[in-house]
C-alpha cells in the first residue's frame, strides 16, 4: 500500500514551513523518531500544538523551529522544568516564541473538538483561574437551558500530527494500545496525519472496541522500531528513565545542547532508535 | 507508634495517606500526592480509586511512577482510557471525590501557583504550569494540598492564579459559582492545616511530633493562624514507616535499574 | 458486596414513580429482564429516554406506564413500526403520552453531556430539519471564534439508568464489550445506575481500554442470564429474530399484547430469562 | 449482461451496488442501502469501508444484518466504536464520503420524511422517526439514495422535513450554511436519478432494462423532468446477481434458523 514510506519522505512530503503541527504522546508512546526527522529537515517557524511538550519539543525550541507554542504543561516529566523552552521565554534564545497557554481540559477538549469537526469546544473550566486573562483565545458560551456561563476555547486543527504507535497491519490500521492519551482525536483533528510503528502485522487481533485508526484516516506509515525512544511503547520496551534525567543536564547548557544535538539528532538516523532500545525491551 | 526515627518528608507522606478513606476516588498528582495515596491504599485503605490524569482509573503500582503516565499504571488499572474521556467523564463528570495536589506556590487561601515566578509576560522563572490543575481545583469535591513548607513556596501573594483555592477567601468559591469545596486540607512537612470555618484561611490544626509554632512560622510568609485547641500529630507506625520505605526502595530499584 | 442483589430489589429500590428512566442498549445488551421488572412492579408516570425505544419501550407504553418519551428513533429494528406505541400516539391507547423527538446524534451527545457533567450538548446538527420547529428543548448557540450557529439540546441526566452487560467482577466492576452503545454514557450521566448481567467472574481479564464500569459508578448489580433476550449478549448468545417478529403481531392487537404481557411478563420471573437463550447460545 | 431473469428489485439494489466506489466510507443505512453497499463490497470494491451508525467501522458482514446493531457487524469490523464518538468524531468529524439513505416519502428536491404521515402533534401514521438521518444528510460529503418507486412516497410534498435534501432547490443547502453536497444519486427499481444543476430536481438521467417513462412517471406524485440524452441502466451481470442472491440467500438461512 502507498500508504507506508520511509519516515524522511513522511515528514517532507507532511510538513511545511509555518505549519501547526502537533507530535503528540502522553508520556507514553511520544514520536521522538518523527520529531527528531523534523530537525534534520530544518523546518522553520512552526506553531508547535501539545498537551505536554517535554523533550521534544524542548530540542525543536532549543533548534529555533519554533514560532509559537500551543501547550498546557511543559515540564520533563518525573524531572523537572524544560530549560531549553525556559531559555526561550525568560531569554529569547535562540529567538522569542509565542505562547498559548491552558490547561490539560481545555486541551484535550479542544483535539476532541477538531476530531468531532467543531469550530470550538465547551467544556467547564478556567474557573477562578489566572489563564483567562492572558489568554485572549479562551472566552465563554452561555448555555441557552440554565444560563451558566461555560469555557470555549477554538478547536485544535492541525496541518499534520505526528504519532507513534504499536502495529500497523498491511492494510495500514493502526493499533494504539495502554494510555492511548489524545492521539486519536489529533489524528481525527488534522488535514494530515504521519505515523510510526514498531512492526507492521498480518492481523492486528485484538479486542472489538480496542483503539484504531482506519488506513484511510492516516497520510503515511513509517515503521520505526524504538521511535518513541526515551519515551516508550507498551508491550515493547519501558521507559528510558535516565535518558529523561540526563536531558535536564544537556538541556541546562547551550553548548552541551547543540553539540548533543548534533550528535544524536542531525548526524543520526531513524534506524539509530532500535538499539537505544535494545536495553529496555520487555517482550 | 514507633521506636524507628523517622523524618519529616515521612512524616509529611504518612500524615497525608491518614486523610484518604477506603472508598475515595482520588485524582492524583505526581510526586508527594501520588505517594502519600499509595500509602493509603497500602495501608487503612486498600480498595481506595486512583486516578491519574493520564487516563488509568483504579490503578495499583507496586512502585512509584515517575512520570504520570507510567506503563506501570496501566498494567496495573482496572481500566485505561483516553485522556478527552478522563476530563470530560470522570473529572467533569464529578466523580472523584478527592484532588490531591502540590504546589510551586502556595498563599493561605490554598491559590496556587505552577504557572510563572515573576510576571507572566517576562517572568523570573517560567515553571511548567498548570496541567491539569485548573479543573481539578474546581471539578473534584474537595481539594488536598500537600507541599513542604518554605519562604519561597508559601507565599502572602502568589504571582499567578493557575488554581483556584479559596481566592479571597469567604464564599468567594460561591460567588464565581463553583458548587465544590476547594482545599480542605493542607499536609506539610510540619503541621495539618484546615481552612477556616468562615474565612477560609489555613489554619495550622495539628503540629507535627516536635515541630514548634516558630518553625512553622519562619517558613511561612504570612502571619500564622493556630487552632486554639492545637493538636499534635500522632507519629508514623512501624507499618506506615515500613510501608512507605518499602515502596521507596522498591521505587528506587525499579526506575536505576533501566 | 452489598453492591450485588436480587433484581426485584434492584428495581423496587432505584426506580419511583415520576422517574426519568433511561433503559439503554443499541440493539445489543438491551436490558429486557430490567425492563420486565420495572413492569412487573407497576411504576406510572415515567419520562422514558432511549436512543431506540423498540420492544421494551413498546411494552411500557402499552403497560400505560409511561407519561413521556424522549428518543430518536422508535421502531421494532428489522421488523417495522412499534405498534402499541403508536396507538398511544395515534389513538391515545392506553392514555396519551408526550413525546420529545431528536436524531441520532443529538440523543448520543445528550448523554455524552449528561456523563460530562455538562447542562448541554452542543453539536452541528438539525441543520434543515424538521424537528427544531416542534421540539422547543432544540436550541442554537454560538461559536465565539468563527459565528457559527451549532445545535443545542439539554444534557441528558436520567435519575435512574438500566444497562445489561456481560460480566461482572466480584467487586462489581463491569464489562461491556462488543456494540457498546450509549450505555457508559447511560450510566455515568444517571443519578443512580442498575446493571444486569450475564455472570460474575474472578477477574475480567481484558484489554487495557476495554469499555468498563468501575463498582463506585453502579447501585446494584443483578445476575441474570439471558436478561437481554430477545436482544443479544456478545459472545454469549444470539440476537432472537424471530421474537422481535413475533412481536410485530402482538403488538398488533390490544386483546393479545394485554394476554402476552400476562403470561409472559407479569406472571414470569427474572430467572425465566436463561431458559429463553438455551437455543441461541453460542459459546 | 446476463441469461439470467432478474426484477426490478434486484435491479435497483445492484445499481445502487455500481455507485459505490472503492475509497469510499459509507454510512449505511439498513435495508436497501445495506444491501447495495455489501453487493458492492463483494463485487467490484472488495476495499470499500462499511459503516453503521450502531459503531461497526470497516465492517464485512458474511450476511445481511437484520438490525442495525447484529451481532456479525462487529465480528467482521476492523473496530467497534461507542455511539456518541461514532456520530462526533466519524460522521460529524467529516470522514464519511457517501451516505446511503433510504425513506418513506420522498420529494424531488431529495427531502426525506421517516418522521409521520400527516400533521406532527396529530399524525395519521407515526413513523419510527429521523434516527441518524437529520445529521447524516448534511454531514457525509453526499447522499444517495435508494427506494422503490410508488406515488404513496414520490410525492409532490413530504408530510415533515426529517432530512433536508436540497429544500426548495437551487442553493437552498447553501443558505442555511450547509457545506456538503447532499442528495447526488437516487436509485430505484425503476431508474437512476441525478439532481438538475441548477434547480437540483432530481431528474431522471438512465432508465432500467424494459422500463418506460409512463411506468416511471405513474410511480412518482409530481411531473418528472427526463434528461435529454437519457441512458439505459446495463442489465445486471452474472456475476452481479449471483452475488446478490447467494447473499440474500445467506441472509434467510442465519435469519430464520433461530
Amino acid at each position: 500500500m502507498t500508504i507506508f514510506t520511509n519516515l524522511s519522505k513522511a515528514v517532507s512530503e507532511n510538513l511545511n514551513d509555518n505549519d501547526t503541527v502537533a507530535f503528540e504522546g502522553f508520556t507514553h508512546l511520544i514520536p521522538h523518531a518523527a520529531a527528531h526527522e523534523a530537525i534534520r529537515q530544518q523546518f522553520k517557524n512552526l506553531t508547535l500544538i501539545r498537551m505536554t511538550p517535554d523533550v521534544v519539543y524542548d530540542q525543536m525550541i532549543g533548534m529555533g523551529m519554533a514560532k509559537k507554542l500551543v501547550f498546557s504543561y511543559a515540564g520533563n516529566p518525573g524531572v523537572g522544568l524544560l530549560r531549553r523552552m525556559r531559555d526561550a521565554v525568560e531569554n529569547n534564545w535562540p529567538h522569542s516564541i509565542e505562547i498559548e497557554e491552558h490547561s490539560h481540559a481545555a486541551m484535550a477538549n479542544a483535539y476532541e473538538a477538531g476530531a468531532s469537526g467543531l469550530p470550538c469546544a465547551v467544556f467547564r473550566g478556567y474557573l477562578g483561574a489566572g489563564l483567562p486573562a492572558v489568554n485572549p483565545k479562551i472566552k465563554s458560551i452561555t448555555c441557552p437551558f440554565t444560563g451558566e456561563k461555560l469555557a470555549a476555547v477554538p478547536a485544535h486543527k492541525p496541518d499534520v500530527s505526528f504519532i507513534h504507535a504499536q502495529k500497523a497491519d498491511k492494510k495500514g490500521n493502526v493499533l494504539l494500545e495502554g494510555i492511548i492519551g489524545v492521539q486519536k482525536e489529533a489524528v481525527l483533528a488534522a488535514k494530515r496525519a504521519v505515523v510510526t510503528v514498531e512492526e507492521v502485522v498480518d492481523s492486528l487481533d485484538t479486542h472489538s472496541n480496542a483503539c484504531i485508526l482506519p488506513h484511510w484516516t492516516i497520510s503515511a506509515i513509517a515503521i520505526v522500531p524504538g521511535g518513541a525512544h526515551p519515551s516508550y511503547a507498551h508491550g515493547y520496551y519501558d521507559r528510558d528513565n535516565s535518558a529523561y534525567l540526563e536531558w535536564d543536564k544537556i538541556a541546562a547548557d547551550r553548548d552541551l545542547f547543540t553539540s548533543w544535538m548534533k550528535e544524536n539528532v542531525l548526524d543520526a538516523k531513524p534506524e539509530d532508535f532500535a538499539a537505544r532500545i535494545t536495553h529496555l525491551r520487555n517482550i | 507508634m514507633t521506636d524507628l526515627k523517622f523524618n519529616s518528608d515521612e512524616m509529611m507522606t504518612i500524615a497525608a495517606s491518614r486523610v484518604l478513606e477506603n472508598d475515595d476516588v482520588c485524582f492524583v498528582g505526581i510526586g508527594a500526592p501520588s505517594a502519600a495515596c499509595n500509602v493509603a491504599r497500602l495501608t487503612h485503605s486498600p480498595d481506595i480509586t486512583l486516578i491519574y490524569e493520564s487516563g488509568t482509573i483504579g490503578t495499583e503500582p507496586n512502585v512509584l511512577p515517575l512520570s504520570i503516565g507510567d506503563g506501570e499504571l496501566c498494567d496495573t488499572a482496572l481500566t485505561t482510557v483516553s485522556v478527552p474521556e478522563m476530563f470530560r467523564y470522570w473529572l467533569q463528570g464529578g466523580r472523584v471525590t478527592v484532588g490531591f495536589l502540590s504546589a510551586a506556590q502556595l498563599d493561605k487561601f490554598g491559590n496556587i501557583n505552577t504557572t510563572v515566578v515573576g510576571d507572566y509576560d517576562h517572568p523570573k522563572v517560567r515553571l511548567p504550569g498548570g496541567g491539569g490543575a485548573p479543573e481539578i481545583a474546581s471539578s473534584c469535591q474537595e481539594i488536598f494540598i500537600t507541599m513542604k513548607q518554605s519562604k519561597r513556596s508559601f507565599v502572602d501573594k502568589i504571582d499567578f492564579y493557575t488554581s483556584f483555592g479559596h481566592g479571597e477567601g469567604g464564599d468567594h468559591r460561591q460567588r464565581l459559582g463553583i458548587t465544590t469545596k476547594g482545599p480542605t486540607l493542607l499536609i506539610t512537612d510540619l503541621a495539618i492545616w484546615k481552612p477556616n470555618h468562615e474565612s477560609k484561611e489555613f489554619t495550622v490544626v495539628s503540629l507535627h511530633p516536635n515541630v514548634t509554632r516558630e518553625q512553622v512560622q519562619n517558613s511561612v510568609g504570612w502571619q500564622v493562624s493556630f487552632a486554639d485547641n492545637l493538636e499534635t500529630t500522632p507519629e508514623p507506625t512501624t507499618n506506615e514507616l515500613n510501608v512507605l520505605r518499602e515502596l521507596n526502595e522498591r521505587t528506587r530499584i525499579a526506575h536505576t535499574n533501566k
